[in-house]
């Protein structure tokens, strides 16, 4: 058959049998339709012409066989088996008075088209293959001339991209997520500078309350954040040595000022 | 014609070169590229009032006989050697994926009765598609998938690429060989099992693509 | 010519082909080939006793004033496009990109706040406006320079330009909405906090917050 050996012409035989190995488990039949495509070209006739009959008979006698040889076959096989026994006792006996369905004829026809389409198919997929192919028979340009990709990016907004852009910013405060507002902390950092630069002059005691910024002595929030920084401050300079602290009792305002003596003379 | 070179600043802004000129547009596109490129793109690289279609009917003459083919691949056109040179071109040669034999038939399905579903598919060759034999074509971009067609389930369908008309040096999927025989014979057709639910609906195959263009 | 094609395996062994056939042979392989090819690698590949040169030299004059030449490169032959044509070998695409955030912001304070220097255009974000965004207003000509501030240090200030009432849609700057018509047309679906409200009060808009142009 030159069809079938065009067909297994692009196939190396090793890849053929794997890729056989796994689809079906007799002699390398894809199927039951193309093991009965195969027993049909035992008749010698024109697939139109073919006797559907003889056919069934075949291929139940190849079923008869494989089960003889305990070869394990396919359940599509079997199923092919279980209809083709139907219909051969469909074709034999005279249909009976009031039966329903289609007719044996009509499904032994149906079964000789398929056998007929099936074997276009593969006459077609032979001559597909057959033709002059790219990168094999013909060739397409070789050097690939850059061409060049001018990419000319616009940019765009629309009117209510912008409108919303500049009402997300005027209306910022309210309601952007939560975030650490900064604007009512004084560190200890700030804390430090600010009363190292002012702890020269403390001779006497004083209270820590009066080294408070100016302006963050009323409001509660930055009240606290500002005596909080002082006295974490006041606590360093005082481990530092530059200055004594001093508190008369518990909760009593707190007093520091500049150390006169060394360190080293700590009482 | 080699002095009235096309300059296209000098170009008024509505009148079209010269068809002489377009041809050597087209001509010099062309052999830019390896790919089929369509007549659409062109036409857009053509300074404004260019016909690029018409200006490929004169290449295409021109080639004629020659070394290299101007070929229509689907929309698109491509310079490609002439077959009867492929001998001069084992350097050239690429290695060509070895298919199977359950490829190759799934690949002519396809290509014959698309758009075709997967059920189909398996209807014709009497055994279950493989999932890798379709992924395979896919990835040789082969095939890709078509329209959903419109019956119980909305099944894919397949139909076949530029690329494979491209490589199988096909104009469009009309020119498979043996289409028109196979469709008078019947033999694209699908036909029901008599008697089983039709429950593809009305499964058109290739006459639903001959009709679209 | 057409009709003679040369079949390999027909040739008598000692006679070459027409010379006819060796310009196909000699532009097919230059075609096919990424590379440029000497000579002497065309006449290797070509049939015993085929003279690549001759064959050469007549396809040579053939691609003359053609969209493509046959060009000497260094030892080699190749195609190249003629270089006339070498503006058909870009492909303009034009990509619409949506303006950054950064951006539209900086756009929608100097259209609200016109003329507007780049130190109130931050204190109104909040946060410092890069250089590479006002130079990408500026080149899209949606804003321009407007006067100096006659303010220390004499900067610079901002005004928007046609091009960006005509993108816009707008007669003038003046006629963009305020935040009180926004909310109202529910653009903006957050109710403002108690005590926010003077926010809108603040929104003077360009006559009010600075001097008129």
């Amino acid at each position: 058959m030159a069809e079938e050996t065009s067909l297994f012409e692009s196939t190396s035989v090793s890849e053929r049998l794997a890729a056989e190995a796994l689809i079906v488990d007799v002699d390398g039949f894809e199927g039951p339709l193309d093991l009965l495509l195969t027993l049909s070209r035992t008749q010698k006739v024109d697939l139109r012409r073919i006797s559907v009959l003889a056919l069934a008979e075949q291929y139940l006698a190849f079923v008869d066989r494989a089960k003889a040889l305990r070869i394990e076959l396919a359940a599509d096989y079997l199923v092919m088996a279980a209809w083709l026994a139907f219909l051969k006792s469909r074709l034999l006996l005279p249909p009976e008075p009031g039966e329903e369905g289609p007719s044996a004829e009509d499904m032994a026809a149906h079964l000789a088209f398929q056998l007929e389409r099936l074997s276009a198919m593969r006459e077609a997929a032979a001559q597909l293959m057959a033709r002059d192919r790219l990168g094999r028979d013909f060739f397409g340009r070789g050097f690939e001339e850059s061409v060049e990709r001018v990419r000319k990016v616009r940019y765009t907004a629309s009117l209510l991209e912008l409108i919303q852009a500049y009402a997300r910013i005027r209306t910022r405060d309210e309601f952007r997520p939560y975030a650490f507002d900064r604007r009512d902390v004084f560190t200890m950092e700030d804390a430090l500078d600010r009363m190292r630069g002012m702890i020269g002059f403390a001779g006497d005691w004083t209270e820590l309350t009066s080294y408070l910024p100016e302006g963050w002595g009323l409001e509660p929030k930055r009240r606290r954040s500002a005596t909080a920084a002082t006295f974490a401050a006041s606590l360093e300079l005082a481990k530092q040595g530059h200055i004594e602290i001093r508190q008369s009792e518990t909760f009593a305002p707190i007093a520091i000022r500049a150390r006169t003596t060394p360190r080293a003379t700590h009482e | 014609m080699s002095d009235s070179r096309y300059d296209p600043n000098e170009k008024s802004l509505f009148e079209a070169p010269p068809l002489a000129e377009q041809e050597r547009m087209v001509e010099a596109i062309l052999f830019a590229s390896p790919e089929p490129v369509s007549v659409r793109e062109m036409q857009d690289r053509m300074p404004h009032g260019s016909d690029a279609a018409e200006a490929l009917a004169y290449l295409q003459r021109r080639y004629e006989g020659r070394g290299v083919h101007l070929v229509k691949v689907g929309n698109a056109w491509a310079f490609r050697t002439a077959p009867d040179l492929g001998f001069l071109m084992q350097k050239e040669t690429v290695e060509l994926r070895k298919l199977s034999r359950a490829a190759i038939e799934t690949l002519a399905i396809i290509a014959y009765h698309q758009p075709v579903t997967r059920a189909e598919i398996e209807e014709i060759r009497g055994v279950a598609v493989s999932r890798g034999t379709i992924d395979q074509l896919l990835e040789m971009e082969w095939i890709r998938l078509g329209r959903r067609r419109m019956t119980p389930g909305r099944p894919v369908t397949f139909i076949v690429t530029e690329g494979f008309l491209d490589h199988f040096g096909l104009e469009s999927a009309r020119d498979l060989p043996g289409i028109k025989e196979l469709r008078s014979a019947g033999l694209l057709d699908n036909r029901p099992m008599p008697g089983a639910e039709d429950d593809e609906g009305d499964m058109v195959g290739q006459s639903e693509l001959f009709e679209e263009e």
